[in-house]
């Protein structure tokens, strides 16, 4: 009997082989650690992310996430459903306080449910997978299992937007969280100063804008280096993503040499707790995090 | 479709402020602004390369009845939905929901235009996920490059080659995805009949407000 | 022991700054006996702490002294500072009081000669200058602190400093075994007086203030100006002592901000405006200040100051709330945001920026012992629930001084009211 | 009274005992005081130096103290001895902590000293414990001169307090501006809807209360006395006068909207369509009165849009309208907008504004107006057209930087307040031309234009004119930020948008303030007590009549009006109305008027007291008159700070300088003083001094004494008169050793040793 237990809600992007893959393993060796059981919500869908706005409409988008409460309360009672998707997260606890808060959006969703064979009695609390380890864990408990705490390497700890706003993580501000940082401070690296914590990656205009996005990503990159960080560190697939995959394409636009990984949290807590390379999904960074995969090997 | 958009302009006759009240997500925070700009200069990518009319900007011109010019902007397809206007605004305006509830009020009545690329993902990203009820990375790629035809999707794919060879060596990128071998949801039929049911009610909803 | 005389005749005033000695004053002038009671070691309250006031430029310790000397020449007035009300029980016509009198380890002896200053090496924050500068642990609040007499800070007791201000003292002055004690005094109306507080910078994270050095409040700026602040008058920026002289004024810091303070605190805009002429006045035509509001409220006949400043080429305004405090290379901080007016963006660089911060009512951070309606901002609300308890000045509302000393005014006719019905009954 | 008997105090506590040879300033008050008895103590100011006086007081029966110990203004619980004449001789903050304790200042440290002991003798010797007049009236019933809100607060509020009040209103009913409202902006929270006006309660509670005396359809024929015994005249309606004897006078009669008429740019007299505040609140009680929506006057068709267009001939800089802002616009059209959005949302409602002012918690109000749907654009109306039914309103959108238009219905004009204050007593009468070239500036003839005098509201009977004086823009408020009541005309207040622009709720807080003092004005005359700023001073002033030679300058100095002429043509004090500054004092070239404890002659001995030393001493000495109120503190602190400056000066305190007669100077340089410098505070527009025209008039005088010196051939540098603030502790000294350094340079007086 694991000492806690959640509904899992992974997501698309943190599916084996999607963009987000190392995301989840690390995710889950992390879990391991803390003895945290997950238990995926069978079946759960696509939370719609927010820039699904103009095709889907409101209701459709409810619809959507409304299925994974119903899914979760039915198989999972009593579980909080956790995400480990910024994305998710948000698309999650917006649905759940429109719903909440509005009786006549909660009947049509109901309505629609029921096409689907499915109903809401509650809805289960959603749950970001930081808020799982600081507010139910907290930081003492984060950092009894460290094994190997990654003494004298520098990070950026990248919040981005959503894992941020509109929700937060209680206790912090909009503008300047510091839980990230506490986190590396927690298995023994050194957050840098980083005056980008909270700056917008671009998201999904990645795609769609990509000129402004990549604009974005090269501030922050910048600062990150200012600061003196070997490494960014970030909570969010999307922030991952987006600030690693492109720093090829920048640095041919502006000439710049860009080369730093760009990691996950539960990566770093894998490590520390004395998991291996391949259990923290270093394998998944497309800017090798060599510092790192040493500091395994050792 | 844009008779559509005649329609509407049929039924508000002059008045656009209640147009976007009645048919635009969030459109009845539109009448709080106090046009102080914090939305505009919170805004990443207003911040960074600007565009035509920022949140507060297109708040007013749709006081004034400038029904034109909103429905024309660039703005509401520029958010990246970063929330920093939504949690700074201090009348509480959800600007970013707003944003998003002109933008698809624009779509829905078939004035956005055609070759917004924001618009395009947006659409393409919903068809994506709702089509197995999970997304198809690749599929979705594609769909975006190839939007403007064969030759462009080719030019941009080799852009983004080492993009994509980097994501494949590191496992993000299944292949097989493009041929359809992906994730699924079992009950891809509940949900298709579930968003029909749910497009249905919205229309209503809508129709009733007007 | 402190000792005091007080009857159900008495009115009691809490609070001892600009509103609470007016309503004190006026209430004794017109014949009735009044207990002034005061927190800190000295009267005044904030607007000592003002370098000048708008929109006639002159300086609050002139209308301090005056009413100083109008509390000296009135028997009617017991002052007890370092003193805060911890329970009121009773009612209207008959109040019971406790007031905790924290111990000064000064007594009535004190010439105010300095000898024990001299004495004592150990060095505190100076509160006076909201803390811009230290003093030290035996010290006279300003010099027009009254009572005027020294104060030795608790730090200091029971070490060789406290002896060492001790044994300077030739007049028996220095008590390092004074107690804390309470008082209890009988009163047929209270005055709450308290006063306000400058919104919590900190808390409005995107102008990075206590994290840039070179973002300071309103509040502390008046301090920089004042000949008698830390920097002697000069306006020097706290980062590296450069002169700031180019000089942003964020208006509504924290007002009129359903994420902070829902109402608009009045003041500031007339406050900003009139540091607009430090800047001036220190600097001359080098002098450049920059406003940004989202409405310039200057009521009545300070519009003619608004015009004025307007008239005057080194400030301009900008219609706009600043979205985001930056710093650069320099370490200046640099405003982002959008001009409304038209649309314009910009990244402006200055030395200094200022937050007009916004009022909110001091009994919002204290608990008033005493059923007492206030509204949701915390400010006290005029109603018969309150009984014989009336708000005065800037604890009822975001006033101004000219204002908050009307309000004084009338609070101490209520509370007359009250005691001279309690005095025909008794008659 | 009981025979006099003098005594001397030397304190040697804070280093004065030290720093200063004690035996020599005992001597000094023994020999040149001539005290009948000078005690030194170590501590003057403890429980045991106290018990000494207070012993010599009862037993020893002295009556006349000098304690030349620390500043007047420091340890005054200590030296509270009221029932005898007391002098403080400052040798602490005044000489030791001014001088540097070395063996080169000691000698002039120690005239300094003794020059002080001197002169501390000399001034309580000419000095009396005043009395206080018996003869002021006490009469204790409140004249409320206006039926508004204000007027109405001030009479309930007076009432509550147990005194009487006559309340006179002109026209035939109670409520003012406030009955003419639908509704009111509302007052309590959550802010969000108007509420009834209130004028209806407030009426019902006058009506029923004992000691509120009312007269409709009446004004104030005669205003005559003084406070604590004004006999006043009321018309009323009939014609006759009722006679009332009252005790103080609080004057709320309100304002009027500034005239549309003026305004033709926007449409106001072209169609019946634009209206002012005034008129929407009309057509929306005919409206609720009808149970129908708000009509177009035009056509009576109910109206589907308005535009509200906000300061309109206000924040005017082209001088053709208002200069300044009324403040309560802002909320008044938020409110009126709510009058169409509550009764039909789909009425368009636009409120144009430049800046938008709601104050306070008026942001809820705002705020709820905009969630009504109310639409608010920050623009600049240039014209509104009118078109038939409807009109076109012309303005430049400032935010989408363009120049547009909005047609609407109806159009609101926010035009603002215009005080009904009465006569203008400062303006400058059509003068002569020969005089107009004297006129002093800024009082160019140009100026005054001739327009129809309004009437007299008080028709006080007081020398220098009908009314209240005005401060600015024809409102009669306070120039003080501290003391917002202060007023120019002893026990009459007035209240409410006469005095400044406000609305209905600051009103009634501006209105109970003044009824306070207005009851402190009372209670004060029946004592014989000054008023605000010497609050409780019981002296007055004196005049020998027979020295009097008429020549009106106290009376027409007086910043008070306390003063009149009697039949005979001599000036007649009204002790009552009297601020105790001291200006008629320094006015009078006779040097007849004097007060018991401040007088031409307690200064003038100080003067004579100082030792001036032979031409070759090398020893100038330099009279300083500096102004207790904040040159004198200033002095003081610079003393705490110890900033030293020239030990040649001595320095007399004086109630302002005002009270500065220029015998002192001519006395001082006939004494053989070397130079005379003079502090006061500053004067023009913005104004600090506390008796508002003190140091003005000071200066004025001084400014003639130029001519004396010449006649005394003598530098008119010597005479030098400075401004100072309570803050110049720092520069103050400079200032002094600058002005000594001049002095040096000048040969010494040739009347020393006269």
């Amino acid at each position: 009997m694991a000492r806690k237990e959640y509904a899992f809600y992974p997501g698309c992007s943190s599916q084996k082989g999607a963009s987000a893959s190392n995301y989840l393993v690390s995710v889950e060796s992390m879990c391991k650690t803390l003895d945290i059981k997950m238990t995926e919500i069978p079946d759960w869908n696509c939370c719609g992310a927010s820039v699904s706005y103009a095709e889907s409409g409101e209701l459709p988008r409810i619809a959507m996430n409304a299925r994974n409460f119903a899914l979760a309360e039915t198989n999972l009672p009593g579980q909080d459903i956790v995400a480990t998707c910024a994305a998710c997260w948000l698309g999650s606890r917006e649905s759940k306080e429109r719903l909440e808060h509005n009786s006549g959006l909660m009947a049509d969703t109901q309505t629609a449910l029921k096409e689907a064979g499915l109903q809401i009695k509650v809805i289960p609390e959603i749950k970001h997978m930081v808020e799982v380890l600081i507010e139910d864990l907290g930081y003492d408990e984060l950092k009894k299992p460290v094994k190997k705490p990654l003494q004298g390497m520098k990070f950026a700890g990248y919040v981005g937007c959503q894992t941020n706003r509109p929700f937060g993580i209680s206790g912090e501000s909009f503008e300047n969280p510091m839980y990230l940082d506490r986190l590396i401070e927690t298995v023994g690296g050194e957050a840098v100063k980083f005056d980008q914590k909270v700056t917008c990656c671009g998201g999904a205009l990645a795609f769609s804008e990509p000129e402004k996005a990549q604009g974005q990503i090269k501030d922050i990159i910048e600062a990150a280096y200012d600061g003196g960080a070997e490494m960014i560190v970030t909570p969010c697939p999307l922030c991952q993503a987006n600030v690693e995959v492109y720093q090829g394409q920048i640095n041919k636009k502006y000439g710049t040499k860009f080369d730093i990984p760009v990691l996950y949290y539960s990566q770093l807590m894998t490590l520390a707790y004395g998991g291996s390379a391949k259990e923290a999904g270093l394998n998944g960074n497309v800017v090798r995090a060599r510092k790192l995969e040493e500091f395994a090997g050792k | 479709m844009s008779d559509m958009n005649t329609q509407m302009a049929e039924r508000y006759k002059n008045n656009f402020l209640k147009e976007i009240e009645e048919q635009a997500e969030m459109g009845e925070w539109v009448k709080m602004c106090m046009q102080c700009g914090l939305c505009s200069g919170s805004c990443p990518t207003n911040f960074h390369s600007g565009w035509d009319h920022p949140p507060q900007e297109i708040f007013m011109l749709i006081r004034a009845g400038k029904r034109e010019e909103v429905l024309n902007a660039q703005g509401m397809y520029m958010c990246t939905s970063c929330y920093n206007c939504y949690v700074r605004c201090p009348r509480k305006v959800p600007v970013t929901h707003v944003m998003h509830g002109i933008a698809e009020y624009a779509y829905r009545i078939g004035r956005a235009p055609k070759t917004q690329p924001t618009m395009h993902l947006s659409k393409t990203f919903w068809t994506n996920a709702t089509k197995n009820g999970r997304v198809n990375e690749v599929q979705l790629t594609q769909s975006l490059y190839f939007k403007d035809g064969i030759s462009a999707g080719i030019k941009k794919a080799m852009e983004m080659q080492s993009v994509a060879l980097g994501l494949v060596k590191a496992g993000r990128l299944n292949l097989l995805e493009a041929v359809g071998i992906a994730h699924k949801c079992k009950d891809v039929k509940g949900i298709h009949a579930m968003l029909a049911k749910a497009k249905e009610l919205e229309a209503k909803r809508k129709e009733a407000k007007a | 022991m402190t000792s005091v005389v007080a009857t159900n005749q008495t009115i009691l005033v809490v609070g001892g700054g600009i509103s609470g000695m007016t309503a004190a004053l006026e209430a004794a002038e017109t014949g009735k006996q009044v207990v002034l009671v005061e927190k800190n070691p000295y009267l005044g309250g904030r607007t000592v702490q003002l370098y000048r006031y708008f929109p006639k430029m002159c300086h609050p310790t002139c209308g301090l002294e005056i009413n100083l000397r109008r509390l000296k020449a009135n028997p009617r007035i017991q002052v007890l500072t370092m003193a805060e009300v911890t329970g009121i029980t009773g009612d209207k016509g008959a109040y019971n009081i406790s007031v905790k009198l924290k111990p000064r380890y000064v007594n009535e002896n004190c010439t105010a000669c300095g000898e024990c200053g001299k004495a004592v090496k150990t060095e505190i924050d100076d509160a006076f200058n909201y803390n811009l500068g230290k003093i030290k642990a035996a010290y006279l609040p300003s010099s027009m602190a009254y009572p005027q007499r020294y104060v030795i800070d608790s730090s200091i007791v029971g070490t060789a400093d406290g002896e060492a201000a001790k044994a300077a003292c030739k007049y028996n002055a220095v008590d390092l075994g004074m107690q804390e004690e309470v008082v209890t005094l009988n009163a047929g109306a209270i005055v709450w007086a308290t006063g306000w507080q400058p919104y919590d910078a900190t808390k409005i994270v995107y102008y990075g203030y206590g994290r840039f050095k070179n973002v300071i409040s309103n509040v502390e700026f008046e301090r920089l100006a004042d000949p008698h602040g830390p920097t002697g008058g000069k306006i020097l920026r706290p980062s590296d002592g450069k002169e700031a002289k180019n000089v942003a004024f964020i208006q509504c810091a924290g007002s009129r901000d359903e994420n902070h303070l829902r109402h608009c605190s009045r003041f500031c805009c007339m406050a900003s405006l009139k540091q607009t002429h430090y800047v001036q006045e220190a600097f001359g035509d080098a002098g450049k200040s920059t406003i940004y509001y989202i409405d310039i409220r200057a009521i009545d006949r300070f519009e003619d100051f608004y015009q004025n400043v307007k008239a005057n080429p080194n400030v301009s305004f900008i219609k706009s709330k600043v979205a985001r405090i930056t710093e650069d290379k320099d370490s200046n901080p640099v405003c982002n945001g959008v001009n409304v007016e038209g649309y314009k963006r910009y990244a402006t660089a200055h030395d200094l920026v200022v937050l007009a911060l916004g009022m909110e009512p001091s009994v919002k951070g204290i608990e008033i012992p005493a059923e007492v309606m206030s509204d949701s901002s915390g400010f006290i609300m005029a109603d018969p629930a309150n009984a014989g308890i009336f708000g005065a000045g800037c604890a009822t509302n975001a006033l101004d001084v000219n204002r908050a000393v009307q309000s004084a005014t009338a609070a101490a006719l209520r509370a007359i009211q009250v005691v001279n019905k309690v005095a025909r009954a008794e008659a | 009274m009981a025979e006099t008997k003098t005594a001397a105090y030397i304190c040697k506590g804070c280093e004065i005992g030290t720093r200063l040879d004690t035996a020599a300033l005992v001597k000094a008050a023994t020999k040149s005081g001539k005290m009948n008895l000078v005690r030194e103590h170590d501590f003057l100011c403890s429980a045991d130096g106290v018990a000494m006086i207070k012993n010599d007081i009862e037993n020893e029966g002295v009556t006349h103290a000098a304690l030349c110990a620390c500043s007047r203004r420091a340890k005054t619980e200590a030296f509270n001895f009221p029932t005898i004449a007391m002098s403080r001789g400052n040798l602490r903050e005044g000489v030791i902590w001014i001088r540097p304790d070395t063996d080169e200042a000691r000698e002039t440290t120690q005239e300094m000293a003794e020059d002080y002991v001197r002169m501390a003798c000399a001034e309580v010797k000419a000095m009396t414990v005043p009395p206080g007049n018996q003869k002021t009236g006490a009469v204790k019933t409140l004249l409320v001169v206006g039926g508004g809100m204000s007027g109405m607060t001030s009479a309930l509020e007076a009432s509550k307090a147990g005194y009487k009040v006559v309340l006179v209103e002109k026209s035939s009913a109670l409520g003012g501006w406030a009955a003419k409202l639908y509704k009111r902006v509302p007052t309590r929270e959550p802010f969000k809807a108007p509420e009834d006006n209130g004028v209806a309660d407030m009426a019902a509670r006058i009506e029923a209360d004992s000691n509120i005396k009312v007269y409709l359809n009446a004004t104030i024929a005669k205003t005559d006395g003084a406070p604590g015994r004004f006999k006043v005249e009321i018309a009323v309606e009939s014609g006759a006068i009722a006679q009332e004897d009252i005790g103080s006078i609080i004057q709320a009669t309100g304002f009027t909207l500034y005239d549309a008429n003026k305004l033709p740019e926007f449409g106001y007299g072209k169609s019946a369509n634009v209206v002012d505040q005034a008129g929407l609140e009309a057509l929306a009680k005919t409206a609720a009165a009808a149970g129908k929506p708000i009509c177009r006057p035009s056509d009576g068709q109910p109206v589907k849009s308005v535009v509200f267009i906000q300061c309109a001939g206000q924040r005017d800089n082209s001088g053709k309208h208002l200069p300044y802002c009324s403040g309560f616009c802002c909320n008044t059209s938020i409110k009126q907008a709510t009058y169409f959005k509550d009764s039909n949302p789909d009425i368009d409602t636009v409120v144009l504004f430049t800046d938008l002012r709601t104050p306070g918690n008026g942001e809820d109000f705002y705020r709820s107006a905009q969630n009504r749907g109310v639409v608010f654009s920050k623009g600049v109306v240039s014209q509104v057209v009118p078109n038939g039914n409807s009109c076109t309103v012309k303005f430049k959108d400032l935010i989408l930087n363009e120049d547009t238009e909005a047609h609407a219905d109806l159009v609101v004009l926010a035009t603002g307040m215009v005080p009904v204050s009465g006569v203008n007593i400062d303006a400058p009468v059509v003068a002569a031309p020969v005089e107009a070239e004297t006129a002093v500036e800024g009082e160019a003839p140009k100026e005054v234009v001739a327009t129809i005098a309004p009437e007299s509201i008080l028709n006080l009977t007081y020398r220098q004119g009908p009314d209240m004086p005005q401060f600015k823009h024809g409102f009669t408020d306070s120039h003080f930020i501290c003391f917002p009541y202060e007023t120019r005309r002893t026990g009459i207040y007035t209240a409410g948008p006469v005095r400044r622009p406000m609305d209905i709720m600051q009103a009634q807080e501006d209105a109970t303030g003044a009824a306070m003092k207005a009851i402190q004005a009372m209670e004060n005359a029946g004592l014989g007590k000054a008023a605000h700023p010497r609050a409780g001073d019981l002296s007055f002033p004196t005049v020998r009549l027979e020295g009097c030679t008429q020549c009106k300058r106290c009376t027409v100095e007086c910043p008070f009006g306390a003063i009149d002429e009697d039949e005979k043509r001599f000036p007649l004090f009204n002790e009552s109305r009297c601020r105790r500054c001291g200006t008629c004092m320094g006015a009078c070239p006779v040097r007849v008027i004097s007060f018991e404890n401040y007088s031409v002659n307690t200064v003038g001995a100080q003067i004579k007291a100082v030792d001036v030393p032979d031409e070759f001493s090398e020893k100038p000495r330099i009279l300083i008159l500096a102004c207790e109120n904040d040159a004198y503190p200033a002095l003081d602190m610079a003393g705490m700070n110890r900033h030293a400056y020239d030990p040649y000066v001595r320095v007399i305190p004086v109630r302002c300088l005002g009270s500065v007669n220029t015998i002192w100077i001519t006395d001082a340089l006939n004494g053989g003083y070397d130079g005379v410098m003079l502090m006061g505070c500053k004067h023009g527009e913005d104004y600090q001094c506390h008796f508002v025209k003190g140091s003005e008039l000071g200066r004025y005088r001084l400014s003639k004494v130029g001519d004396t010196l010449k006649g005394m051939n003598l530098e008119t540098d010597r005479v030098k008169d400075i401004e100072v603030a309570i803050t110049d502790m720092a520069t103050l000294p400079q200032k002094i050793n600058e002005y000594a350094a001049l002095i040096k340079s000048f040969p010494p007086s040739p009347f020393k040793g006269f």
